[in-house]
């Protein structure tokens, strides 16, 4: 096992000038991508800040703890799962952490910026603070864990795609902003806070649970499920109620299907509300 | 404004020598042969003794491609990008010194248009579909995209003054509004798309071959004829350019044969076709409904191979996701039924329309298989390859970075067969191509992708699709010995040449673009009587005065759209 | 000159061709047809910048005032600025033409910046909407020719597009519609009694906030659900819904065009999905059709060059090398919401009177260069300001209506101010002779 | 004490036509303007025809001192000022992910004030501190 821990410098978060925070772009730095490199060549790995290209040595304090990955190539992708890439410092402008990770974990200790575990295909992030919108932006497997509230487009898709998050799980432990869950294809997302607007907008499948409140849920939903055990305010005007059912927890649900926007023969969403 | 722009040209003189050359149009068929050029242009011989100097030993040399039909420029095309980000992020290249920023795979931007084409070895292509009210767009397209000698079709069959001419038979004023059209947005040929089908889509309505158009009272058939015999009145390069009724519904090579029928007597003012009709895939279908649907390219083919009036580009299927995107409003809006996608539609008064949405071509359905045999068996069985063209009616049928794959399955037996068992088994059952056994030769490849195209758009004369003394410099080396019979070998060397050359600059070297002149704008200028014009314009005005949301004064493009022009003047014929 | 016709109005989206102008003493004396009370002002001009100027800097982060200079050591100054910055924002590009628009995403190309105009804060999420389920659109003759049902939703083109009505939709007279409004139709959805509201057959008064619910109500009507639609939805009763989906089905040509009112509130892009869903669901009765009622006469069209040019409408980055497009993380607003950017050029708009407070704060503190031919709230915090010709009146060149129809603007008179493609062209210039020298000098 | 009211701003003909002339009277007259319903401004003790009253609005982005107008379109509950830098000193900027600020719905505290409202010069200048 190989710890990475990368400290972003206080020159850095601090902004040119204390002004302007420009956002440092981390996708280079998921286990998968650092494995098997020793702590020089992990300094060496460029790094997007703004406009150009940085060492990762020259934007973070870098320290590497264990033993280092055996092996190049695909060998050192393959021992990904025994890196762990721990992001500390003032993240809040550090974008596109873990950012089509493959294995391996990565933890951030504070607030991260957009895109965190965008495109995410395995391994876990466990986010201590909130994440900025995007969070598991076309997520396809592996688990995203946000302590804190989670940003709008959690787990969407990309403009103009017809699919989100096809497969992994995300947990937000405090709230999630507009469009959670956006084009949902598949894999599961709990909210334990409050969803804002739209939350399984266009959804097509997998399972969206909401512990607090929501507002217009499943809206042009085709497919998957959402259980909201808070209030729902604005329900959509376009949902069929069919029956009241006990839920897995014992309470009581009634059980809409929608959108009936979409067509009937389209409309296959299911939506719990308590 | 003077014929040829020599001043574009690069200066200097060039020697290609030791290449294996194809040049259809003058008869040679992959003979060792050095090509001359200079200031732009190919020479008998060259005068410096230290010219620059490029060995091609043992390589394939052509002169450009030229597409004769791709919507590459324009309002729909970049609808179909503004509404595809998602297709924007497939392509994205980083720029470099000589190369301006890339994005896109079916709709790629401007600049990522000129490079592609320029590293398959084309130097010129014709936008197939120009709403003549948004004509300055196409052309602020056009400029933008590098390398490329271009030219534009007007629309103008859904044009309201087309319609009332054609009612009442005055052919002359027809043809003077044709002229005006032409004129006033610099354009290169009549271009027909489903036509009365589009006004009648401006009451959600579609209109089949010998229905009356609502309102107009006339036919799609009475428009057609008519605009072949106005487009005879002007020794125009080019024919009618036609979309035939019905595209993509099953049956409709009947209407697509009725049409060449139409036509059939109509006398031409140049030696060629009478009627060029587009991505004929799309327009040789048989069976009632999807369910028994079958090619019937074989009808098609038959038809071409009996008569002499008429040609076509194949719009071959390329598999996988691309963006359809034609003039033809209702066909659009019956594919956006079918699959449920994101549709954008855009009526333009009095003249045309357009309807965009994306599409996936699956080997695993029937459907898309037996479209994707259509194309090719187009191509095999049309026995006279100078009356048929390479094209994907990119974007529609695929995009046009998948000419090498066709290339290479026209040319393999082998490949076809592979591709065929990979395929839905209806291929084996509703479609001709696995039993055909044809495989084109360099020279047939050449004469489908520069020297037919080049003829059918009358460009031959006028420099283009060949290497004669006096052609433009416009060269391809490909990477591959003319005997090579490697599908994959074929493929990737007709993807990226070893040379580009482009009015005599080296454009690409070894699949790099290396660098990006600006190309010329190709136009036509019909010689209109007067008398006839004048008469012409008081119902024109009309309409503007009355119906048009744009002034008559601001309606034609301005020169300044056309930076570097190339006018082809076309008298009267009468 | 004397009396000029044709004229082309560059106010706002509907770019009104039919004005006539007379000119004296290379001057706009009168508007004497065609243009309305906002286009005329436009035309007839209003004060200027008077010269080139950049801010002297005196002490310790308090700013100076504004220095009158040159063209040329105001390019360079902005060229500087630009060249050095690790990740500028150029905005604007609406109220311009296509030619400085091009010359815009080159300069953006060559110093890796964020591209963003004025439909960030306008249409933009009409945009989105598009990129999410189309458009099904039509240009304006179309409407003027064969529309009998208008329907205005969160937009008041009494206030903000005066001729639109009279040019283009419900009082023109076209082809089918010879009779005018007589044989139209209005209905107009908003949250205010607004002056086109006093116009409408119907006039759907929704409550704050909650279009997506009553476009969801149309569309379960419009496909025959009338048992699920609750009997009032987002402040409007069922009986009036059903009343305004009698209308649509009925109708012959039916158009919806929508505004700000709808882009500005709660639910944003997904407002105008839910439109454009409602015109499809239309569309399987009769023909029906939307459009978004464009601001500035050139959003279109810089839409339209940043697309054929980077792939992508606006807020596009291309910090590295290529295009990456993302509104609402690369939109101005976002950007200077978030304090990332450290230099921005502002041209033919202006972010000081129009972005929330939030935003302006971060942009007063960073260096500004703004282009622009007026002064405005944003001059006000500007280190650099660059005078510019104003187009349509003292230059040409192209741009979109908001149907997308190119239209030239023409040059009515002579200026001694260079026109908004030759100041970014030549600051373009001077960054690649400073790119150059740096090259050099690392080397 | 002041009144609740859902905060929005749009454009106007006199607004539209200063664009280019942001610094003069005319703009300043209609755009630093709150627009509500006659209950509204009576509720808060704004007199009809009171030409010369303020207003203070304050959100959870500002607070802006602008001029109290009548107008009988309006409904009550909604106050309406002109899109400009007045109504934008207490919109919030925030996007929800979609680039578009909260230019309309925001919620709002409306009170009759005797402060002066701020020209354009002076407003700016508060973002410089």
């Amino acid at each position: 096992m190989q710890t990475i821990k990368l400290r972003l410098k206080d020159e850095v978060s601090g902004g040119v000038g204390g002004v302007a925070r420009v956002p440092v772009e981390a996708d280079s730095l998921t286990p998968d991508k650092l494995a098997g490199k020793s702590e020089a060549e992990i300094k060496a790995v460029k790094v997007w800040w703004g406009n150009r290209e940085e060492k990762t040595g020259d934007l973070f304090e870098v320290s590497v703890e264990g033993e280092e990955g055996e092996g190049e190539g695909e060998e050192a992708a393959a021992s990904a799962d025994e890196v762990k890439v721990v992001f500390e410092g003032d993240l809040s402008r550090v974008k596109h952490i873990g950012d089509g990770m493959k294995a391996g974990e990565i933890e951030a200790n504070g607030d991260v910026d957009m895109h965190c575990g965008a495109m995410m295909q395995g391994g876990k992030i466990t986010v201590r603070g909130n994440a900025d919108c995007w969070a598991g932006r076309e997520m396809k497997g592996g688990e995203l864990v946000i302590e804190g509230d989670a940003g709008a487009n959690l787990c969407a898709m990309y403009r103009g795609e017809m699919t989100g998050m096809t497969g992994g799980k995300v947990v937000v432990g405090g709230n999630a902003d507009e469009c959670a869950g956006q084009y949902m294809a598949g894999g599961e997302i709990l909210i334990k806070g409050n969803a804002g607007m739209l939350a399984g907008l266009n959804m097509q499948g997998g399972k969206i649970t909401i512990e607090g409140d929501a507002v217009m849920p499943g809206a042009d939903m085709t497919g998957g499920e959402i259980t909201v055990k808070g209030k729902v305010l604005d329900r959509m005007p376009s949902f069929r109620l069919v029956e009241t059912t006990v839920g897995e927890d014992g309470g009581e649900y009634k059980k809409y299907i929608g959108d009936l926007a979409m067509t009937e023969r389209k409309a296959k969403g299911v939506l719990f509300v308590k | 404004m003077a014929e040829g722009g020599v001043s574009k040209m690069a200066e200097g003189e060039l020697l290609i020598k030791n290449g294996v050359v194809f040049d259809p149009i003058n008869g040679v068929k992959g003979e060792k042969k050095e090509i001359c050029i200079r200031d732009g242009k190919v020479v008998a011989e060259l005068k410096s003794p230290n010219v620059k100097v490029i060995d091609a030993e043992g390589r394939v040399v052509m002169p450009g491609g030229v597409d004769i039909h791709s919507h590459i420029a324009g309002g729909k095309v970049n609808s179909g990008r503004l509404f595809r980000p998602e297709d924007g992020r497939k392509g994205v290249a980083v720029r470099t010194k000589v190369c301006r920023v890339q994005s896109g795979y079916s709709v790629p931007n401007t600049f990522a248009t000129g490079y592609r084409y320029a590293k398959m070895g084309y130097t010129f292509v014709m936008e197939a579909a120009m709403p003549p009210l948004a004509a300055r767009h196409t052309h602020e397209e056009l400029v933008d995209i590098p390398i490329l000698d271009n030219a534009a079709l007007p629309l103008i069959d859904n044009n309201w003054m087309t319609m009332d001419y054609v009612k009442t038979g005055d052919t002359d004023l027809l043809a003077a509004y044709v002229a005006w059209i032409m004129k006033a947005t610099k354009g290169f040929g009549v271009k027909i798309v489903n036509p009365g089908g589009t006004e009648a889509w401006g009451w959600g309505k579609n209109c089949g071959l010998t229905d009356a158009v609502p309102t107009f009272d006339v036919t799609p058939a009475e428009i057609i004829k008519g605009l072949a015999e106005a487009n005879e009145r002007f020794e125009m390069p080019h024919s009618i350019h036609v979309h035939t009724n019905m595209l993509g519904h099953p049956g409709n090579f009947e209407v697509t044969k009725a049409t060449y029928d139409l036509v059939k007597g109509v006398k031409t003012a140049k030696d060629r076709q009478v009627i060029h009709t587009t991505h004929t895939q799309f327009h040789s279908y048989g069976g009632t409904n999807w369910g028994d649907f079958v090619s019937k390219a074989d009808a098609i083919s038959d038809y071409i191979n009996q008569n002499e009036h008429a040609t076509i580009d194949i719009g071959s299927v390329i598999l996988g996701d691309t963006t359809t995107m034609t003039a033809d409003g209702p066909m659009e809006y019956s594919l956006h039924q079918l699959t449920g996608r994101k549709w954008t539609n855009h009526d333009v008064e009095l003249e045309t329309g357009s309807g965009i949405t994306p599409f996936l071509y699956s080997g695993k359905v029937s459907v898309h298989t037996i479209q994707w045999a259509i194309g090719q068996e187009l191509a095999l069985l049309v026995k006279d390859p100078w009356k048929v063209a390479l094209t994907t009616d990119h974007p529609n049928a695929g995009p046009f970075i998948g000419y090498p794959i066709l290339i290479s399955m026209l040319m393999s037996k082998k490949r076809r067969d592979e591709a065929a068992e990979e395929m839905h088994s209806a291929i084996f059952k509703r479609a001709a191509l696995p039993s055909i056994d044809r495989e084109y030769d360099l020279n047939e490849i050449a004469i489908i992708t520069r020297g037919m195209t080049a003829k059918a758009l009358g460009l031959h004369e006028h420099g283009k699709g060949h290497l004669g003394v006096g052609a433009d410099a416009d060269v391809a080396i490909y990477d591959i010995s003319p005997e090579e019979r490697d599908a994959g070998k074929i493929q990737k060397a007709f993807l990226n040449t070893k040379y580009t050359i482009k009015g005599g600059e080296v454009v690409v070297k070894d699949g790099e673009v290396v660098a990006t002149p600006a190309g010329k704008t190709y136009f036509v200028t019909p010689e209109c009587d007067e008398g006839l014009t004048e008469e012409m314009l008081v119902k024109l005005k009309d309409k503007f005065e009355h119906y048009y949301s744009v002034n008559f004064n601001n309606y034609p493009v301005q020169d300044a759209y056309v930076p570097n022009p190339y006018e082809i003047k076309a008298s009267w014929s009468g | 000159m004397g009396e000029v016709t044709d004229v082309v109005c560059s106010l706002c989206g509907c770019v009104c061709d039919d004005i006539v102008v007379e000119v004296e003493d290379n001057e706009v004396k009168k508007v004497k047809k065609g243009a309305c009370a906002v286009g005329k002002s436009k035309l007839m001009g209003h004060g200027r910048i008077k010269s080139p100027a950049v801010r002297e800097r005196k002490g310790e982060g308090e700013s100076g005032e504004l220095r009158e200079c040159s063209y040329d050591e105001a390019i360079k100054k902005a060229a500087e600025i630009l060249a050095a910055a690790r990740r500028p924002l150029l905005y604007g590009w609406s109220s311009t033409v296509c030619e400085a628009d091009k010359v815009g995403v080159e300069l953006a190309e060559e110093i890796g910046a964020v591209i963003d105009n004025t439909a960030s804060v306008c249409h933009g999420p009409s945009v989105l909407a598009i990129q999410d389920v189309g458009l099904p659109s039509c240009t304006l003759g179309e409407v003027k020719n064969r529309a009998d049902l208008v329907i205005y939703w969160g937009a008041n083109p009494a206030a903000a597009h005066a001729n639109h009505m009279k040019r283009y939709s419900f009082i023109s007279k076209g082809f089918w519609t010879a009779e005018g409004k007589k044989a139209k139709k209005l209905v107009v959805v908003d949250v205010r009694k607004t002056a086109t509201a006093k116009m409408a057959d119907v006039f759907l008064q929704i409550e704050q906030g909650k279009d997506y619910l009553v476009f969801s109500a149309l569309r379960a009507l419009l496909y025959g659900y009338e048992d699920v639609v609750p009997d009032e939805v987002g402040g409007v009763s069922k009986e009036e819904l059903l009343e305004v989906v009698k209308m649509m089905k009925e109708a012959k040509f039916g158009m919806t065009f929508f505004g700000m009112g709808v882009t500005h509130t709660g639910g944003r892009h997904n407002n105008i999905v839910n439109a454009i869903q409602m015109t499809r669901a239309a569309h399987t009765h009769t023909k029906f059709s939307i459009m978004p009622m464009r601001g500035h006469y050139n959003v279109a069209g810089i839409n339209q060059v940043c697309t054929w040019e980077t792939g992508f409408p606006f807020a596009v980055d291309l910090s590295r090398g290529y295009p990456w497009y993302n509104p609402g993380e690369l939109s101005a607003t976002d950007l200077l919401i978030r304090r990332e950017c450290d230099a921005a050029l502002i041209i033919a708009s202006d972010p000081g009177a129009h972005f929330p407070g939030e935003s302006v704060r971060h942009l007063a503190k960073i260096p500004v260069i703004q282009i622009d031919p007026f002064p405005n709230p944003t001059t006000e915090f500007a280190d650099v300001v660059i005078p510019a010709a104003v187009s349509g009146v003292e230059a040409e060149g192209n741009v979109y209506r908001m149907d997308n129809i190119p239209i030239r603007l023409r040059k009515l008179v002579e200026t001694e101010y260079l026109a908004d493609e030759e100041i970014v062209e030549r600051i373009l210039q001077e960054v690649r002779a400073i790119k150059e020298k740096e090259g050099k000098e690392g080397e | 004490m002041g009144t609740k009211v859902n905060l929005i701003s749009g454009r106007t003909i006199v607004q539209g036509q200063n664009l280019d002339n942001k610094l003069s009277e005319k703009y300043f007259d209609e755009v630093a303007t709150c627009e509500m319903s006659k209950e509204d401004l009576e509720r808060l003790g704004v007199a009809a025809g009171d030409s010369a009253a303020r207003v203070k609005v304050r959100t959870s982005f500002g607070e802006v001192v602008v001029k109290a107008k009548e107008n009988a379109g309006t409904p009550a509950g909604i106050a309406f000022i002109p899109m400009g830098p007045w109504a934008n000193a207490v919109v919030s900027g925030e996007t929800h992910g979609a680039g578009m600020p909260s230019y309309k719905g925001i919620d709002a505290e409306v009170e009759k004030t005797e402060e002066e409202v701020l020209r354009v010069k002076e407003l700016m200048q508060t973002y410089k501190e």
